[in-house]
């Protein structure tokens, strides 16, 4: 390979493409990438499994601005999972906080993190989720003599699901990407394993190439069952 | 049956309500009309407390409703409401829009439920509607299952927030159908409404409100032919 | 950095987390490798600009011509030869295993196998791990952006050895690490020098460095530099 | 500090906080820290403004389905900036893809990587912001003789801006948390800057907990300007 | 003036025109009614190529619109529309949504097309609401100046869809009284309407639409009094 002239775009692009050993490199070594893709899907999985229930909560308490302590709460955790990068959060607990609790392992602070940060998106998809249901419904439920609590459960939740699911699914491919930061605690994912592939090889068009291109496929086809998803749920 | 007394209601710095006095007697059938804007809604909602008064007193069979300790909940269950645009649950059948309320809040077992529910959609002309969704339906049929849905809590008052004014003018006339019979059962009904023709038919008394006040009642027949107040004069010449 | 050269610029990248070679102290870049650099510029009539990035991508950084050379405590090994071209050697070193305070029964890289190690992306350190996995796959490998993160990985238990450059890991358990973590066993791959490094072929600049290292040298300033950062 | 006992939270978050040690080198650092987050503001606001003019033209591209080869540029391109991490296209434009165009600096490159991703997501925004805007506004203007491009300009953009906006401050946040990652690269802003502090004292609560504290002032500082200028919006 | 010529329209696999034909004479007062649905919107929004046809001709001053090569934008100046929901330019004054178009596509220089405006507003009385913003005006102001901005452009003749339903019933005489002036004044229009009354007093002649067809046409006393096709009898009787 040759980057005598930087300048030539195309015979320098076409030589990168042909290298025969950039090609060699990932051949012999995509299965291991995949198998890191594998574990940057059940680490999503997880986290957004985790944030779901994180978010179901405290979306719920975000919409009680007259219960002031927990809506405090709700209000903290979410602005400051939202405010601050998953790169700093990730370092910090790891680092930082977990180990005031004892010893937890790099996979399980992963999940932590993520569940954490993906909880505070959820909430807020929650809060939106529900806030789009007509008010009449909430009205309608109430003047038939339900609770606040009996109208949620059984007229909004059931409805705002529907809402809910495309942010939702969004907010797990953007899961997805976001736990490339958890290479930074050594989980070896999929970037992790790029990197590491680099740093034997320095081949970044190659291994960063491939590995951008494992993420794509992987958020193309959970956008592809969104949009089903969403199909399915319009018609419904 | 229910008495209001001297009700305010402000919206931030809008005071929408200055001062509402009224009462209904049983069996009566009372009909609201006035320009939009006027606070006819918000008196609807007052009463069965879909919105808090800031002061006056709502009686309802004697029950000050606007007292915080009362149970709004099982006040709410004697008080049916009928809305503009319906509000029925979208994702639930007709049959389990009617029956939802009797079987939760009463505990209703669910045939029971159901058989109630089949005699008010027959009466309101739905029974071959009992398993569609409410997207299936018409406007009129939507209003309909809606009056059969606030039935099924056995109301002794139902309130009706402009119940056709959504409406294609076709599907008008089924719906005031519907409530006709159920004033000539002897409901007790408030009902506001922009159909002249149903409130000088139906209505035992008339409202006129205007900028939060009730500015005149009467009978229909001296409402409509015999105005007094100017503003009731230039909003019925307007309408009519 | 972009602009080209009125005074000549030498450009530098490190992996600035390698005490005392390359760290960071009140925004500026110290340690013996930057003092090195900087002299060896000076004498060459350059000025040295330094920018930092992971270990990994200093390699892909001279071949890309983002930098001119490369100074990072690196070992000149036989693998990174293939890619880049590598000054006369500047550092005698090897690797050491760190591990907890109390920590007993390890002595050398083969009481390792089956334990939990970690070292620093791209680095011999990180080879060494991954031969000792090959021997025994039981082993658990970790590997960090940089090696500060394996030595707190280290001190809260994650892991039960770290494998890296004996200056640096002396350095650390002697300050930071004083009371949680120790040094055992003898340096391995006593060998091991480290070298600067530059683009594969880029004899113009080889010869800049070579040359600059040599009146460094022969100046006394190489021992002065020596002094001041590497305690014995 | 002590790390005898792990599970001893109480003892050991007191002890932390108490640290002199951490709290010394915070304050002698805080300098090098506010510095980094203007280099971080800086390459936001660089990224953002280029990422507008970018997700203009494809947004609207996106919207004339007819024209082919536009759309399929404008969809390639944003299903690939929002399908793959930052993280990823990072390393990948600066040392795989860049250096075939010549020599760019690290800033430049960061700004060209955050520029392309903010823009592919500006892109989706511009989109549902003018779909936002109820079909009849069109066919209102197409009704009084004017040219789609007509009403576009003077009847659609003047209205879809004001629904773009609250998504575009959002944007605008979830870029400066991004650009941490181009830390990677070697840009010295906040993110780097903490790494390397880190990197010499070892003390991850306080290095990471300040680095975060600042991002999140910085967050919660625009949050407030975006509801600000929500709130004129919505009042003009 | 406009020739409508065994027009279909398909919405995907939905055929809502089935071969409809009709012309309007020049200073004709042509009203469409017929239930929700059956294509009156449609057939409108056809003739001014809002929709493109899917067979068929339509002919405006002789010229077919349906012919790709045909520039819609300028025949689209001479057919003027008002739209039930006024789709009034919420981000312009009173002002600016009538003389927009005149000037960015008549290039009229600004003052003039001011000039103009104001009479305009003039006429449908709102000369004093010339500077404010849509969200400040009541829906049959809006409707008013829905009006005046398509009689801006100087069309020969006007599309009128529902312009009176989405108003509050207050309203819908002024909206009237304005259409009625139009006519007086010999413009040539089509409207889809609801109001009987109107239909009676002002069209010179009524169409029934019904299922993507015209069912019947006839002047108003016709239509009205002496419907000959069941469903247009059945539908008045539903709607009288
Ligand atoms: N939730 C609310 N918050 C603020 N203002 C409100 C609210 N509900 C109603 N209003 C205002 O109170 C006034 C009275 O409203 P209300 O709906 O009672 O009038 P109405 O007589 O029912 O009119 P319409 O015939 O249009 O339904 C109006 O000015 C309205 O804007
Ligand atoms: N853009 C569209 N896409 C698909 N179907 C449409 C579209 N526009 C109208 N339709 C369908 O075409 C049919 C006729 O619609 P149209 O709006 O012309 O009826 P209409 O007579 O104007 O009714 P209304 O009195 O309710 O306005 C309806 O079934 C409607 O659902
Ligand atoms: N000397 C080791 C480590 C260098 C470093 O971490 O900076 C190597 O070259 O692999
Ligand atoms: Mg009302
Ligand atoms: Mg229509």
């Amino acid at each position: 390979m040759s980057h005598v002239m930087p300048g030539l775009f195309g015979i320098n692009f076409i030589q990168t493409l042909m290298e025969i050993n950039g090609l060699k490199l990932i051949t012999s070594n995509l299965d291991v990438l995949l198998l890191g893709a594998l574990v940057t899907l059940e680490l999503t999985a997880l986290a957004v499994a985790f944030g779901m229930i994180l978010g179901l909560i405290f979306g719920l308490a975000k919409l009680s601005p007259q219960r002031r302590l927990i809506y405090g709460i709700a209000t903290f955790y979410i602005d400051f999972f939202r405010g601050t990068p998953l790169f700093v959060q990730i370092l910090l607990l790891y680092f930082g906080i977990l180990p005031m609790f004892g010893h937890v392992g790099d996979f399980s602070a992963a999940v932590i993190a993520c569940s954490l940060n993906s909880g505070a998106y959820i909430a807020e998809i929650v809060r939106a989720g529900i806030q789009a249901i007509d008010k009449g419904q909430m009205e309608a439920g109430r003047s038939l003599g339900m609770t606040h609590g009996q109208t949620m459960w059984y007229i909004i939740l059931p409805q705002a699901y529907k809402v809910v699911i495309p942010p939702l699914i969004n907010e797990f491919i953007a899961m997805l990407k976001d736990t490339s930061l958890v290479s930074l605690i050594g989980v070896s994912e999929l970037t992790l394993r790029g990197k590491l592939l680099y740093s034997v090889s320095y081949n970044a068009a190659w291994v960063w190439g491939t590995v951008a291109i494992i993420y794509f496929i992987m958020t193309k086809l959970l956008a592809m069952l969104g949009d089903y998803v969403e199909r399915r749920l319009a018609t419904e | 049956m229910i008495e209001v007394k001297n009700i305010h209601k402000n919206f931030g710095s809008l005071e929408v309500l200055k001062g509402v006095s009224c009462y209904i007697a049983p069996r009566e059938v009372v009909c609201v009309i006035g320009p939009s804007g006027s606070g006819k809604s918000t008196l609807l909602r007052c009463v069965n407390q879909l919105e808090k008064v800031n002061s006056g007193q709502i009686l309802i069979d004697g029950e000050d409703v606007t007292q915080s300790r009362v149970n709004i909940d099982r006040i709410r269950e004697q008080v049916g409401m009928v809305f503009q645009h319906f509000n029925l649950f979208p994702h639930k059948t007709t049959l389990d829009n009617v029956t939802l309320a009797p079987i939760k809040i009463k505990g209703i077992p669910k045939e029971e439920a159901q058989e109630n529910a089949r005699n008010l959609l027959r009466k309101v002309g739905l029974l071959d509607k009992a398993n569609v969704y409410p997207n299936q339906l018409s406007g009129g049929q939507k209003q309909r299952v809606a009056i059969a849905r606030a039935l099924a809590m056995q109301p002794k008052v139902m309130l009706f927030d402009e119940p056709t004014s959504a409406l294609d003018p076709e599907m008008v006339g089924e719906v005031l159908e519907v409530m006709k019979d159920l004033a000539r059962e002897g409901m007790t009904m408030m009902v506001v409404t922009h159909e002249m023709g149903f409130a000088r038919e139906v209505g035992h008394r008339v409202l006129f409100m205007d900028e939060g006040k009730i500015m005149e009642e009467g009978s229909p027949e001296q409402i409509f032919d015999n105005p007094r107040n100017e503003r009731t004069q230039s909003f019925l010449s307007k309408v009519l | 950095a972009d602009n080209q050269d009125q005074e000549k610029v030498l450009r530098v990248v490190t992996e600035a987390g390698f005490k005392p070679f390359e760290f960071k102290e009140n925004n500026e870049f110290v340690g013996f490798d930057m003092d090195l650099i900087r002299a060896i510029a000076e004498a060459e009539g350059y000025k040295a600009e330094i920018t930092h990035m992971g270990f990994e991508s200093l390699i892909p950084a001279l071949q890309s011509n983002k930098a001119d050379c490369a100074i990072a405590g690196m070992s000149i090994d036989e693998e990174r030869k293939k890619s880049v071209d590598f000054s006369t050697p500047y550092f005698n070193a090897g690797l050491i295993i760190a591990v907890q305070k109390d920590t007993e029964g390890i002595k050398s890289p083969d009481d390792l196998k089956g334990k939990r190690i970690a070292g620093q992306v791209g680095t011999i350190g990180a080879d060494a791990c991954n031969d000792i996995k090959k021997q025994d796959p039981n082993t658990t490998v970790k590997i960090f952006d940089s090696v500060g993160e394996a030595f707190m990985e280290l001190e809260k238990g994650g892991i039960d050895a770290v494998i890296n450059d004996y200056a640096v890991t002396y350095e650390y358990i002697s300050t930071t690490g004083q009371g949680k973590t120790k040094i055992v066993g003898d340096v391995f791959s006593a060998d091991d020098q480290y070298g600067i490094a530059v683009k594969k072929g880029n004899k113009q600049m080889l010869n800049v460095i070579n040359d600059g290292l040599e009146k460094v040298k022969a100046s006394g300033k190489y021992d002065e530099i020596y002094q001041k950062w590497i305690k014995q």
